[in-house]
């Protein structure tokens, strides 16, 4: 159990780190986005994981129905606030944004 | 009497709000209203400084939390100090209603020096550190708005450096006040009284009343805050703010701490190299403001010396130079707000030869300057005299060989500013005297300082009797 | 004991009053003013003389009252020395006031008496003063008077920077003064003369320090080597009844009486200090004389005498003997009488004559009289011919000067004497005698009233000179014995060899005189062989030029100074505002460049951040 | 247990190739992959209903909106010219990263005890558990939702752009 | 929850779900529906306050102060907004029938926050207030909006993910997430990490040095009004006051020094780097935003004692800064509004002009320079002295000292912005209507009034301590 933990939590931070990743390096927004899916698919592991083994596992699933529901509305007005910010600039390039500076 | 001492903090602070919606009625309600309120408060000062002796400890507290309780008391120095600026800044208000009724923003401008001077009373009479504190921050800010009185870059540029200055040397200040209320768990000074102080706190605060008062390493913001109206000017720089400082260090390290021998030497230090300093100065400056404001800073030097030479005669010497010298440097700058208003110009290199077309003006300046210059009969005489007495009781050569030449220099420089301004030979087409309420203001302030000067035993009594009754000298 | 309190308070508080009086008076009043300063000097003139019977005979007069709260008390005390110098107070302000009724250039009228009596209150305060503090508030107060003084007498530029000249030097002396009254009561616990006299000081650490403040300001108040340079000037500006009244009889009176209160009464010397005061008595006669030979100005020469007599004054006291010591007193009251007269005599003919140079002067004997002969009778007290009053106080100082074994002294005290005649005789064959030039035709004789002081004055002057043993006796020997000398007899005509080396004396001038003229025959150029002397010349030059003049000297010290003092100030200035701000700004650049608006830095530190603090908070395990 | 590394293994893969991979369609149904797998992750740690919800809406929902998103935002990759580098290099990265992890991270977790605790409620199913015990997130939820809705009005709002203006 | 404050959130809630119902069509109508809505429940609350603060009485009263006045305070603050928005916004510049539920919504969501009595329940509505906010941002649809919103999305979300973690650590030994549970337990080492993880995850979220980057962008570029909510109160709530409640939690246990650690450190570089970069902005929003996040590096000082004087200094200073933030940031709307720009290169010599907005400016410059007798005064002598007798007297010190560059930057903008002389172009120049007016000079009033009675404010807030 407790091995089984500790790499369920090596895992996670792999995870976690390829979403950071993801999130620093790429220019295109979209992907951006899914950087941010990858990491709170991370979270939601941590939640299971500490749920199962704190024997609470019940509880953590409610907590990840509430996260889904969040992780959905999260994601549905990200890509809406994208489509705005296409239709403004005529791009999904990050780089683009730096009039406000200093 | 409680009643009286409230009254006398609470009328010039709240007074001035009434102001701004008086103006709109008619500027001369305002004037009258603004003369009142000064007038209201140098009465009941007097009244207070008869009783100071009389009747033991008048109190009137408002609770706070934490010990920061505004407590406010009637002692012989406070009333003193009080009376002093009240009457002042009285003077300088008349004088201002013929003086800056030709400029913008006279409303403000009557509202900040009432409430300057209501922050003021508040400073003086209260018995806390942490609200003698919040006084002094708002005569900081009182004076930033009168600073920069005239809005344009540089005055406003002078302004900032002034409250700059005076807030961080207030913020040492509080620093200091904080550590004092940790160790000793109080903040009322009379409860603090007869203790003695670490070196570090007492410099912190230190710090604070030497940038108030424009002593090194702070003092430049004081000549170039010279850019505003010179009623401002001699309301700030020669009557009241600059005194506050010397207040409070009479009534922190006088009269309410025991303070330590090094702790007075580098006062004698710093100031007596002040002294030098600023007299060089005044002696290379052409700008008549700026010449009279460095002579302020060098005979702060002098009032320091006596508050913290360490005997009681001359800290008593130093409270009647604060009286004196307010005095005369009042009148000072107020001649000085004639000339400029009249000649159009505060290069005394473009003046000479006024002499002839503005006498009156010419004489209140000569015996101002005498009394600065510490010329029997005059009321400087006694008060440099007695701070010189605290040199020499120092026993040490350094100082009294310093202050030697300050006084030195003072003479020089105030003479050459009079040969300057008021003989040479004629430069300019001949302005005419200042308006008659204008010259008789300042003639009777050069009056008033000859008066005291022959009639030296009224106040000089009393500054003994205060020094005698509270002066806690040095450990 | 009460009337005799108000006896000596009389020629203070009277002259106060009736100067404020005469500020009310009208300007246009015809002889109002001229009535009120002379009744109100004469008043006070025959009190202090009452008051010196008083003291002579019976004894002291004290009076106090309040002062300075609980610290000091204005004090007076009349002893026989301070009496003296009431009297001759009180005697020359009564001259003066008449004299200068008809003195022209004298200013708005009735400022100049109510400063002339304002005077007349000071010094009569100094005179009777016991208290230190009292005394230095008359004495101090003295140079704003001085200062108006000369001011009123003309309205060119010269008259005011002579004005301020005079104002600068006497006030920065004064603060010395101050300074050593201050040490004097701190070694002493007392400010009171008569008490710390019971214990007098020894020249030790502070007190020397405080003996050379108070010489510095008494030399200067009697103008002495090297705090002379404004009398001088200060002659060329103003009028004759001011020269008369301030440099040659109250400041001398003063300056002397307090030099003696010092020097014999507070302090016993000891012998450096003795050698020093001597030292500055006889540079100051040889200096001064020499200087006064070469002028060609009638009251600039006069002035320079006035200096070189204070010379004698000093040396004299400076001797510490009682025959030293009565010779300077002697003969500080004799110079102020034959000074104030030569000046009275000065002013009468620039009066007549519109001039004082000695150029356009000349043959004026028949013209006015009267003038001339006190002019020659005061002229030849001062150069001590006998048997005039100058000759007998001279021959005490000499006599003092060669008791203390210092011929030194003697020999600079007869060289003094030889060039005063020297000049003298100079100055009244040129005035009087020599041709006169064409500007001056038709001059009358001066009026009554500048005439009957100058012949009060020579009268004294020969009273003083034959009945020596009379001003001896009942002022000076009296004085002596208030300071703690008892009196020995040191007085009268006598014939010793001291009298030789005066007729040597006289006969060197003669022929100095006689030579100088025969070279030219002009006489105002009488003393050119020496002025144009090969070394002495160029001395001359740059001593008129003012290279030694003191005040010239501290005046550019102190404006160099000044900018350097100002550089510090400069320096402080940009410590808390240029620094600072500069520094902040370099700060917040270097932050800002930080926020460049990319995205990606952004994520990339919060990331790195998150992590970091995660960690810490964790702690590195292994 | 190595049902658990196999599951693991298909999940990180599958977020690598999200990341990497060239086209962001691609990129999205790798996203969807991902979802699976942590829905069969769910399943195995006996979390039916966190499994059905992951499986039911990321795999299925989320795609769906990232899927048309992407054919809104009419731009294909090569628009701007992002460097590849980054992204060829990130698995290498990624090894050394797991190679650290692997170090320190267990450590974390190794004084760990059993923390198997009882709790009386650890047996009542899921909704019970939503309506009892997390009542208070209802509300959350509900704000949620009615913020989701006028956000999604404000921002496609029908009105002029700024430089129209 | 605690359920007697529930109301507050739920009925801002209710009024944002029914708009769109009853008002479709008629702007005025939304307007005065949210304007109501808030001001009734401003009104109750300040019934209930100044019952206690006036007459000292208790019926009406509940324990929980600092929520109470944190509401009070959210209310206050959102009132003014929308008052402000009324009157600001022109014609279709704003979908109003979207703008306002949305604020309503925001509103709810920080008093729900407030009253928060489960961690995750925390989590869930500081997830709906970052929700509201990002789209409020772009409620202009001005370049600067959007890459504001967009750059606040993306930096601030990933925060979540931390707090999760921090769940599920916490997780491992808590039967459910009560903070009164945690309480319990709150000296285990692997609570400490949670918690610690979660401060950071709301430190990312409060947009504290380091982690501050976005807040400049965002402040700056958001539209006007919505800066003043933002800045004023939603990062307050939804970083600071979390904080806050974790402080509460911990505060007194003896295993929170590495936390304690943590804050004093971005607490203190927050109090600098914001007043030094404050310095040289050039742009009017972006300068308050520089000043704000040095604002809120007092704040977290204030909590890293961790010390119930502490707490009622962070508290206070909290409500002090919404006020008088968000009057600057009304000021700087109003000077945008008349003068087209918040470029303080092209302002000048407003003062005359637009004085009420000078003047209120000042009071508020002043208030936070911490000047007395204005309440920022006194909420920075507390946070001094707390630090001071927790022993961490050097960032007392430096904190001190360090107001005296807010001092200086507020000098510099009053200089530009108001002082000096009127340039030809602004010659037409009038105050801004009365309306937009009444909200700063309201909370300028209460700026001076909870400086001059600051009694009665702290006896007020220490009741619980």
């Amino acid at each position: 159990m407790n091995t089984n933990f500790s790499v369920d939590w090596f895992f996670i931070s792999i995870l976690f780190f390829t979403g950071a990743y993801c999130m620093v390096v790429s220019r295109n927004i979209i992907r951006l986005l899914i950087g941010f899916e990858i990491i709170s698919k991370s979270a939601m592991i941590a939640i299971i994981t500490a749920g199962q083994l704190s024997n609470n596992i019940n509880l953590a699933q409610t907590l990840i129905i509430i996260m889904i529901l969040i992780e959905v509305i999260v994601v549905a007005t990200g890509l809406a606030l994208i489509v705005k910010f296409y239709n403004n600039y005529q791009t999904i390039d990050i780089r683009k944004l730096i009039n406000l500076k200093g | 009497m409680e009643k009286l001492l409230l009254a006398v903090v609470i009328v010039p602070v709240i007074g001035p709000f009434f102001l701004p919606p008086l103006a709109q009625v008619s500027n001369n309600t305002r004037n009258f209203f603004a003369i009142i309120i000064a007038a209201i408060t140098f009465v009941i000062n007097i009244f207070l400084t008869n009783s100071a002796f009389l009747v033991e400890n008048i109190k009137y507290i408002i609770p706070f939390p934490l010990g920061f309780e505004l407590v406010l008391k009637l002692d012989p120095l406070s009333a003193f100090m009080a009376t002093v600026s009240s009457l002042t800044s009285l003077v300088i208000v008349i004088y201002s209603i013929d003086y800056i009724s030709h400029y913008e923003n006279q409303t403000e401008y009557y509202t900040m020096i009432i409430l300057f001077m209501g922050s003021m009373m508040g400073l003086v009479y209260s018995d806390n550190l942490v609200w003698m504190y919040i006084f002094w921050e708002i005569t900081a800010f009182t004076s930033w708005r009168l600073v920069g009185f005239f809005r344009s870059d540089w005055d406003v540029l002078k302004a900032n450096k002034t409250i700059l200055v005076t807030v961080f040397g207030a913020l040492l200040m509080l620093i200091g006040i904080i550590h004092i209320y940790v160790n000793y768990n109080t903040l009322s000074i009379s409860q603090l009284k007869a203790k003695e102080i670490q070196f570090l706190p007492a410099f912190l605060i230190l710090m604070g009343i030497f940038s108030k008062s424009a002593i090194l390493p702070f003092s430049t913001w004081l000549p170039d805050a010279g850019v505003a109206p010179s009623t401002v000017t001699a309301f700030l720089h020669a009557a009241v703010l600059v005194k506050i400082g010397t207040f409070a260090y009479a009534k922190l390290f006088g009269t309410t701490f025991i303070t330590s021998v090094e702790f007075n030497y580098t006062v004698l230090i710093i100031s007596a190299l002040t002294a030098i300093v600023s007299g060089g100065a005044a002696l290379v400056e052409t700008d008549i403001k700026r010449i009279i404001a460095y002579s302020t800073i060098s005979q702060l030097s002098f009032i320091f010396l006596g508050l913290a030479s360490g005997s009681k005669t001359a800290f008593a010497g130093g409270l009647l130079y604060i009286l004196m010298h307010s005095i005369a440097k009042a009148a000072l700058f107020l001649c000085a707000g004639i000339i400029e208003q009249k000649t159009h110009t505060k290069d005394i290199t473009k003046m000479g030869g006024l002499i002839k077309t503005m006498p009156t003006t010419a004489l209140a300046f000569a015996l101002s300057s005498f009394s600065v210059m510490g010329l029997p009969p005059f009321g400087g005489f006694f008060g440099k005299f007695l701070v010189f007495k605290g040199a020499i009781e120092t026993n040490d050569i350094a100082i009294v060989t310093l202050f030697f030449i300050g006084a030195i220099l003072t003479m020089l420089y105030l003479s050459r500013l009079f040969y300057k301004i008021f003989l040479g030979n004629e430069k300019l087409n001949t302005p005419f005297e200042g308006s008659p309420t204008m010259v008789t203001s300042v003639l009777f302030l050069a009056l008033l300082g000859l008066v005291l000067g022959i009639m030296i035993n009224y106040p000089f009594t009393y500054t003994e009797m205060t020094s005698q009754l509270m002066y806690m000298g040095v450990k | 004991m009460n009337e005799i309190q108000n006896l000596i308070l009389i020629p203070i508080i009277l002259p106060l009053t009736a100067g404020v009086l005469t500020l009310m008076v009208r300007e246009r009043t015809k002889y109002l003013k001229e009535f009120i300063a002379i009744s109100t000097t004469l008043v006070s003139l025959f009190s202090s003389l009452t008051a010196l019977k008083y003291v002579n005979s019976i004894g002291d007069i004290n009076y106090e009252c309040d002062w300075l709260g609980s610290f000091s008390l204005m004090q007076f005390r009349v002893d026989q020395l301070s009496a003296f110098i009431l009297l001759s107070v009180s005697l020359f302000s009564f001259l003066i006031s008449i004299y200068s009724i008809s003195v022209k250039n004298k200013g708005n009228s009735k400022i100049f008496y109510f400063l002339l009596l304002l005077t007349q209150f000071q010094a009569a305060g100094v005179a009777v003063s016991d208290n230190l503090i009292s005394m230095l508030f008359f004495w101090e107060s003295m140079v704003i008077v001085l200062y108006l003084y000369i001011y009123i007498s003309a309205s060119t530029n010269s008259t005011r920077t002579t004005a301020l000249k005079a104002f600068l030097i006497n006030g920065v002396s004064d603060l010395a003064l101050l300074i050593g009254i201050m040490i004097l009561g701190y070694i002493s616990n007392t400010f009171v003369m008569s008490e710390i006299s019971k214990s007098k000081l020894i020249v030790s650490g502070w007190a020397t320090i405080a003996y050379i403040l108070l010489l510095t300001g008494t030399l200067t108040k009697a103008g002495a080597f090297p705090f002379h340079t404004w009398i001088p000037d200060a002659a060329l500006n103003s009028n004759a009844a001011f020269m008369a009244y301030i440099p040659a009889s109250i400041d001398k009176l003063l300056g002397i009486y307090f030099l003696t209160r010092i020097t014999v009464f507070l302090y016993t010397l000891n012998h450096t200090m003795q050698l020093i005061v001597m030292g500055v008595g006889a540079i100051t006669i040889i200096v001064a004389v020499m200087m006064a030979f070469i002028q060609t100005d009638y009251k600039r020469l006069l002035s320079y005498h006035a200096i070189s007599q204070t010379g004698y004054m000093i040396l004299g006291v400076g001797t510490l003997n009682p025959i030293g010591i009565a010779g300077g007193l002697f003969h500080m009251v004799n110079n102020a009488i034959y000074k104030s007269c030569l000046f009275m005599t000065s002013g009468a003919v620039e009066r007549q004559t519109d001039t004082n140079n000695l150029e356009k002067l000349g043959g004026l004997f028949s013209k006015m009289p009267i003038t001339a002969i006190c002019f020659i009778i005061s002229a030849a007290a001062i150069s001590g011919i006998p048997p005039l009053n100058g000759f007998f106080s001279k021959e005490l100082v000499y006599k003092g000067s060669l008791l203390t074994g210092y011929t030194i002294f003697f020999i600079a005290a007869e060289i003094g004497s030889i060039f005063t005649l020297a000049s003298f005789l100079k100055l009244g064959h040129t005035v009087f005698f020599d041709k006169p030039s064409s500007s001056i035709e038709n001059v009358k004789e001066a009026p009554l009233s500048m005439l009957i002081p100058m012949i009060i004055l020579c009268i004294l002057c020969i009273i003083f000179g034959f009945g020596a043993h009379f001003p001896i006796r009942h002022f000076i020997s009296p004085s002596l014995i208030s300071l703690g000398y008892i009196s020995e007899e040191l007085s009268g005509f006598h014939t010793d060899n001291l009298f030789l080396v005066a007729l040597s004396v006289i006969l060197i001038a003669l022929t100095n005189h006689i030579f100088g003229y025969q070279r030219t025959n002009r006489a105002y150029k009488a003393s050119d062989h020496i002025h144009h002397a090969p070394i002495l010349k160029d001395i001359y030059e740059m001593a008129e030029k003012g290279y030694f003049d003191l005040y010239e000297i501290f005046k550019k010290i102190f404006r160099t100074f000044a900018n350097f003092l100002f550089k510090i100030d400069r320096v402080f200035d940009s410590i808390i505002d240029y620094i600072p701000s500069n520094s902040s700004y370099k700060i917040s650049e270097t932050f800002s460049s930080v926020h460049s608006g990319v995205y990606s830095l952004y994520m990339f530190f919060i990331f790195s951040f998150a992590i970091i603090f995660v960690i810490y908070l964790g702690g590195i395990k292994w | 247990m190595s049902i658990y590394l196999l599951i693991y293994f298909l999940i990180i893969v599958s977020a690598v190739l999200s990341v990497i991979s060239k086209k962001l369609i691609n990129s999205a149904i790798m996203l969807a992959v991902l979802s699976v797998g942590v829905s069969l992750l769910f399943f195995t740690y006996e979390a039916p209903w966190a499994g059905v919800f992951e499986l039911s809406v990321c795999a299925g929902l989320i795609t769906v909106i990232f899927i048309s998103a992407v054919s809104l935002v009419k731009q294909d990759d090569e628009a701007f010219k992002e460097n590849r580098v980054k992204y060829t290099i990130f698995p290498l990265i990624l090894i050394i990263f797991a190679i650290l992890s692997s170090i320190f991270v267990p450590d974390y977790f190794s004084k760990l005890s059993n923390f198997s605790i009882y709790l009386e409620n650890q047996n009542e199913p899921v909704g019970k558990f939503i309506w009892l015990y997390r009542g208070v997130d209802i509300i959350g939820q509900l704000t949620l939702l009615s913020a989701s809705v006028f956000v999604i009005k404000h921002i496609f709002k029908k009105k002029k752009t700024a430089e129209e203006r | 929850m605690v359920v007697d404050f529930l109301s507050y959130s739920l009925i801002p809630l209710f009024s944002a779900l029914a708009i769109p119902f009853i008002a479709r069509k008629n702007k005025r109508l939304i307007e005065l529906l949210s304007n109501v809505t808030l001001l009734s429940g401003l009104l109750n609350l300040s019934y209930i306050l100044l019952s206690y603060l006036i007459k000292n009485n208790y019926e009406t009263f509940t324990m929980d102060v600092y929520s109470f006045s944190m509401i009070f305070t959210i209310y206050l603050v959102g009132l003014s907004i929308t008052f402000f928005s009324t009157h600001y916004g022109i014609e279709n510049d704003t979908n109003p029938t979207s703008y306002y539920p949305l604020i309503l919504i925001g509103v709810s969501a920080m008093s729900s926050i407030v009253i928060a009595q489960d961690i995750f329940t925390l989590y869930i509505f500081v997830e709906a207030l970052s929700v509201v906010s990002f789209a409020l941002i772009t409620s202009d649809n001005s370049h600067t909006s959007i890459e504001a919103s967009i750059k606040y999305f993306f930096l601030t979300f990933p925060a979540s993910v931390l707090i999760i973690f921090g769940i599920s650590i916490l997780l491992l030994n808590h039967p459910n997430l009560d903070f009164s549970t945690i309480k319990d337990t709150s000296s285990k080492f692997l609570t400490i990490i949670a918690l610690s993880m979660i401060t950071v995850g709301f430190l990312i979220k409060s947009g504290i040095v380091p982690f501050h980057f976005w807040t400049p962008d965002v402040y700056q570029g958001a539209y006007s009004p919505i800066s003043a909510l933002l800045a004023g109160i939603i990062t307050k709530i939804g970083g600071v006051y979390a904080i806050i409640k974790i402080g509460i939690l911990i505060s007194n246990s003896q295993l929170n020094y590495f936390i304690s650690k943590i804050l004093l450190l971005s607490g203190i570089l927050s109090v600098l780097i914001g007043a030094f970069l404050a310095m040289i902005q050039k742009d009017f929003k972006r300068m308050l935003a520089y000043s704000s996040i040095s604002q809120m590096g007092y704040i977290i000082l204030a909590v890293a004692t961790f010390t119930p004087l502490g707490i009622i200094a962070a508290v206070f200073h909290l409500i002090n800064h919404a006020t008088f933030k968000t009057v600057l940031f009304l000021n700087s709307a109003c000077v945008e509004k008349q003068t087209g720009t918040t470029n303080i290169l092209e302002l000048k010599g407003l003062e005359h002009r637009m004085p009420t907005t000078a003047w209120t400016s000042i009071i508020a410059m002043m208030a936070t320079a911490g000047i007395p007798p204005l309440s920022g005064f006194w909420s920075k002598l507390l946070i001094i002295v707390a630090l001071w007798k927790n022993g961490n007297i050097y960032y007392a010190i430096i904190a001190l000292i360090a107001s005296i560059i807010t001092l200086a930057y507020f000098m510099i903008l009053q200089k530009k912005v108001f002082f000096g002389k009127l340039p030809e172009k602004f010659d037409g120049v009038k105050e801004a209507k009365f309306q937009l007016l009444i909200p700063v000079v309201v909370i300028s009033g209460i700026i001076i009034f909870s400086g001059l009675f600051f009694d009665r404010v702290y006896s007020y807030l220490s009741r619980i301590v």
